[in-house]
């Protein structure tokens, strides 16, 4: 577990503000960095995410690419492989998937396929996520996919300084990393310090948001706020629930969730992703296995239901909010214990 | 070796007879032909057009009174969407404005059997095919994703990801070949979509297959902000068709006559077994990319300006006045109707949709999983217990 | 649970054969069925599933199609639209990466985002896992991916009857199934009646391969076979193992595994697709969390290793092999019971 | 409006100007032109020759006898792995028997500091450009994936997912070409190959950022059983550079002068910033598609004999010889070298490469994670297990 200190000076700032002074610090130390995507260039991308950066470090460095993931993602595989860091971006989760193949044929096995002779020193950033009524094919949660992939790390901050740490970790790492920005926590904030801010280091590290005894809520990316909103509702119901923000996905910190949950005893994994065969899965089962004897209940899981994405009008009841976290937790059998 | 032999078409570049007499005898290549003729595959050599050229008389005067309509009324809904979109009524709309005539002539120029395969931008040609309009613009307000049946109006449902709408349409023509049935369909993309995979894939299928589908890109010069000359280097979008052996065709895509003859001409080749045909409309996007969007962090304004005007209702107007064939009356009519049109639009779009959050498990799969069953049952406690503390129904509006 | 009966005349035949003629009744019935996919025509499939389709039902009905499988499951789409039920035939695993966006954002959402207006009756068959001694991309063990996409259908046989029930029940079905072929079983042979074959009905369900009490192995497709083995050998460890096919990733049969895990108290999930993110862990954590009073061991995996799949010269390092297995359950906390 | 505008070029569909005095005045379509003229784009109208023409006689004599050697050499090394396959020493091998000209002009034409971009069937090419024959062929041993350091030869790793290995090639040029390096890119993929979308978008990229990349087509008849014919309706595969705004050139692959030729003025464009040529070289595949492949499903031996007729290395031989520059000795000498060749080959091939289960974890990541180094204890204790059982080390042969 790694904590993260509070620094000095901190002003409020968004996570769309931290992410975008990490590409610029970036591409500042590193020209080797370049930026590449759909609108990335003179828009700053439809996020706003590297607005800016065409003026500053030209249009080569940040480049509006043809409309066509494959090819992005293919032709930043052919720039790693000739020196350069390509950060890749793609405009919305289900945008990412014509690029399938080349990620999981190339980006993620390049390395091992050439026995560590051509590394992809990659990062992909998408948006991913729902809650910002978005219209279908824009709020999907693709972790699955990702994480079911060996030779790709992911990553997901949760918070301002993280959003800052994590895209200069991933930047700055030898390996690919499938960097999952929550669409709606781009306009959060935080008090943060942009004077001295840093790479999270170890990156892939889980942390402890929130200490407490009762349970541990397992999450990460869009969810961390929930859980840590249910973990406040959850006092007046006498419970005192940890909050893990897993942050990375892969690889994943064993050491930090098996010690809270050994203490604590009862689990809940929270994501916004569909449940069936989605990261809870893992999560949970790697909990189960490994605190088995600590469990006085079975860890359970709370995610979006097992559907396509609904209609905008429709996501409040798919997307898990703090009563169906606090009902969860409510079924982690109390009894058992008293 | 070191002759050069340039790339541009030269005589010099066909292969001359072995001069065999003073040397041994070498192998002879096994035949060899281009597998159709090249030549008449290539597009015009500019957009072609109707309105303002000799080739306007020959032109139906019904039919362009019934365009002209259509015109009207496409850009009377593109106005009103928009507003709907700062009336809170819309989450989002991707306007048309200035498409008008490809829009309209797309619907039009269809055979009630035939099939439309509209892309996001698309809602004015499925309105103008008869979708309804409330039916067509859920997506968009956001209380279902596609709110009309296809089936009832063969019109596909608005595509989001870019492309891949094309291999649909080719499938679906192709099956319809097979099955002896006179359909064609006509698939929708941008100047951006066709630097997809699947616009290439589809494409070639189409060619191969000689399936009854024509392809009409809507050149409106940007993807988002993204202009035509970082998506393609190519002398035209048409001139992608040669790639495929299939005719490409080159239309001014603000006259709506022009496409309506050139769409019209593809659909017959198509029918007639002569297989896909690529048509570029060369147009403009005079809106934003949404209402969302800030065009002037990428364009000038007088770039906007020239093509608005040269906007497609004016100019059919201007033509249709010119012959005599529209007054001031006539125009009082079909802007009222426009008015109408939209009025009506309003008022339904003004109340809120009601809908069942129970509806999130229908239709996952013919029939709901074990599993469904069980976070449905789980969400209808949720509700209850909601509408227990509400002292309300578990039905609810959706805003 | 759905038990399969042994036909009476069986005769031996290969999973290969079944297939092959699953495909031909299917056709012979439904003059809607249509086979497609890259070399499926002339040459009858790269492993001759298709063989003589062409032939007996013409190009149009069994159609070679031109090298792009987006293209392939794009036109599948289409045709479907029209009221054709394509059977598309993806050469390998890996070789369907390229159709993801087709598969993810319309087979699998189609029916839901049409309001139930556009079913996607397309069964979609890929030839999937290793122990064939192919070179890299050709022994991926994809199911991970499906099974998180919703919408989807996920069936793997790993028997011959089944390979025919299967298949039949896949095209019959009117919602979308991926059709996970094991590789290294199309030549694996069984006593089959192939008078009287049926589809499997109710298709989606698991079954009992082997009764056992001791503990429970959860499987499918290329591993049953491994796992059927190391029941074997286990009884001279004295375990009386249960094995238990899955048939169906999506839907999943928990009645059925639920119910012999309580039995048992024990239970470990094997199967050769990479364990982190795999199928493994979904199924694991919803055993652990439906038998948590039952289990006297954590549920364990026994997996792929999570690296890119290895040359062939390496793979059965990688495969999960019935020592593995036998390890894993020896490792079930025997003692913690007696 | 019925007036009929056929899709051939003709003059009646160049827009005429308006003939505005008796109309209304129209608005003015704002300018538009094409991006490139097209001319210059459109293919050679048969394959290109050299060897049998007069462009012969300009031919470097040095370089076609280099060029003999490595088709000689090229031939032995294809007859040579396909008798591996045979000796289960190579686990499958997809000949390029009768495509050698292509692939030896494409390792001979590039300059040292040039990446060449292979496909699963140019271990050829790979070898011919320096690449130790047993590291090219590890692959298809099965004893590694890619068993050569890409950077050593400048050799990407031979790609097996069709057409992947393009964008690969476009994105290392344009890296090369922001770098200021005077390097080119030339990629191989087959005519199958050309129908995936990453075939599409590796153009389109490659022609909208001018990379110095060359794009090399080996048309060989056939994607395993599939004909030509089931792949594309085009005229021509190079007639597809049209479409992205880049040269096409079409070129008899079996004519190695010609090859060499044609590649080396479309690298020379690449290298003077003039971006992207397709190269079409058409070619056939003698053998089967690999040594498990039976060819004699789905063609015709009449046509593979026309083709082997037609042979690279005996069009060359005949050329050279009918122009006394080889003679019996020479022929002799150059067989006798690939003999030697081939041996070495052979003999290396011989032996069981060792290996260490261990590597599996090895070069999954830069670190290894917890996760790996738990699974790498697992093998490790099995490996030991089954040393104790067996009283070997852990380390083993493969086979
Ligand atoms: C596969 C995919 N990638 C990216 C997007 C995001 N996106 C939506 S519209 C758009 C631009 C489309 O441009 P164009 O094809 O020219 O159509 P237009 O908007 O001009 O009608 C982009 C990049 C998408 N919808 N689908
Ligand atoms: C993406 C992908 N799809 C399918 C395959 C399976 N496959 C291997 S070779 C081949 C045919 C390739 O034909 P072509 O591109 O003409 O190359 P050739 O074999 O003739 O050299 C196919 C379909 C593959 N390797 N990759
Ligand atoms: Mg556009
Ligand atoms: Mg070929």
């Amino acid at each position: 577990m790694t904590t993260v200190a509070q620094r000095p000076g901190a002003k409020p700032a968004t996570m769309a503000q931290a992410l975008q002074r990490a590409l610029r610090d970036a591409m500042a130390e590193d020209p080797a960095v370049h930026v590449m995507g759909e609108d990335v260039g003179t828009l700053g991308g439809v996020f706003r995410i590297t607005d800016g950066l065409a003026a500053e470090f030209g249009d080569e460095r940040c480049t509006d690419t043809p409309l066509a993931e494959a090819g992005i993602l293919g032709t930043a595989v052919g720039m790693a492989m000739y020196g350069l860091r390509p950060v890749v971006e793609m405009q919305f989760d289900a945008f990412a998937y014509p690029s399938f193949e080349q990620l999981v044929s190339h980006v993620a096995k390049m390395r091992n396929r050439t026995g560590g002779a051509m590394p992809m020193p990659l990062t992909i950033r998408i948006p991913y996520g729902g809650g910002i009524g978005g219209v279908e094919h824009h709020s999907d949660s693709s972790e699955a996919y990702y994480m079911a992939t060996p030779g790709l790390h992911v990553y997901t901050p949760a918070t301002v300084e993280d959003a800052y740490g994590m895209l200069r970790a991933a930047i700055a790492s030898d390996d690919p990393v499938v960097f999952l920005e929550p669409k709606r926590l781009y306009w959060s904030k935080a008090p943060w310090s942009p004077d001295a801010p840093a790479a999270v280091e170890p990156a892939g590290r889980a942390v402890v948001r929130r200490p407490g005894s009762s349970a541990t809520l397992i999450t990460y990316g869009p969810s961390l706020p929930v859980c840590l909103e249910a973990a406040e509702a959850a006092r007046a119901e006498g419970w005192d629930l940890e909050v893990v923000d897993l942050r990375s996905l892969v690889p994943f910190d064993d050491e930090t969730v098996v010690r809270s949950v050994r203490r604590t005893g009862r689990a809940v994994v929270v994501h916004e992703s569909t449940g069936f065969g989605g990261p809870g899965g893992e999560i949970a089962a790697r909990v189960s296995e490994r605190c088995f004897h600590h469990l006085e209940a079975p860890v359970l899981r709370v995610a979006g239901f097992d559907i396509p994405y609904p209609p905008p009008m429709q996501e409040r009841h798919h997307l898990p909010g703090v009563d169906r976290v606090l009902d969860a937790v409510a079924r982690l059998q109390w009894e058992a214990e008293s | 070796m070191k002759k050069s032999s340039t790339p541009v078409r030269d005589p010099a570049r066909k292969t001359p007879p072995a001069d065999a007499a003073d040397r041994a005898p070498a192998p002879a290549p096994p035949p060899w032909q281009v597998a159709t003729d090249p030549a008449p595959l290539l597009p015009d050599e500019r957009p072609f057009r109707v309105l303002g050229t000799p080739a306007e008389a020959a032109a139906d005067p019904a039919l362009l009174l019934r365009l002209y309509a259509d015109l009207v009324r496409g850009r009377r809904f593109n106005t009103q969407a928009t507003a709907l979109t700062r009336q809170g009524r819309l989450a989002v709309y991707p306007s048309s404005a200035g498409q008008e005539a490809c829009e309209v002539a797309a619907a039009a120029v269809l055979a009630d059997r035939d099939w439309l395969f509209p892309s996001y931008r698309d809602s004015l040609a499925a309105v103008a095919r008869g979708v309804d309009p409330v039916e067509a613009l859920t997506l968009l307000r956001g209380d279902r994703h596609t709110g009309y049946d296809p089936y009832r109006y063969r019109v596909a449902p608005l595509s989001t990801p870019l492309a891949t709408q094309l291999p649909h349409a080719v499938g679906l023509a192709h099956a319809a070949r097979i099955k002896g049935d006179d359909v064609v369909a006509l698939a929708l993309v941008g100047d951006g979509g066709t630097s997809e995979g699947d616009f290439h894939e589809a494409m070639n299928f189409a060619a191969v297959w000689r399936a009854p589908v024509v392809f009409l890109v809507q050149n409106n010069g940007f993807a988002i902000s993204v202009p035509l000359a970082k998506q393609s280097a190519a002398p035209t979008l048409a001139h992608k068709a040669v790639g495929y052996g299939m005719p490409g065709r080159l239309v001014d895509g603000n006259d709506v006559a022009a496409v309506h003859t050139v769409l019209d001409e593809a659909l017959r080749r198509a029918r007639t077994g002569g297989g896909p045909t690529l048509v570029e409309a060369v147009t403009y996007r005079v809106d934003a990319h949404t209402n969302a969007d800030d065009a002037t962090r990428y364009r000038d304004d007088e770039e906007v300006e020239a093509w608005r005007a040269y906007d497609p209702v004016r100019l059919l107007e201007a033509a249709l006045r010119g012959r005599g064939l529209l007054d001031d009356g006539e125009v009082a009519r079909v802007a009222a109707d426009a008015e109408d049109m939209a009025a009506r639009l309003r008022e339904r779009m003004n109340t809120d949709p009601v809908l069942d959050p129970m509806d999130l498990f229908a239709q996952v799969y013919a029939e709901r999983t074990d599993q469904l069953e069980e976070q449905a049952r789980l969400l209808r406690a949720e509700l209850d217990a909601e509408a227990g503390a509400a002292g309300t129904s578990g039905r609810e509006d959706a805003r």
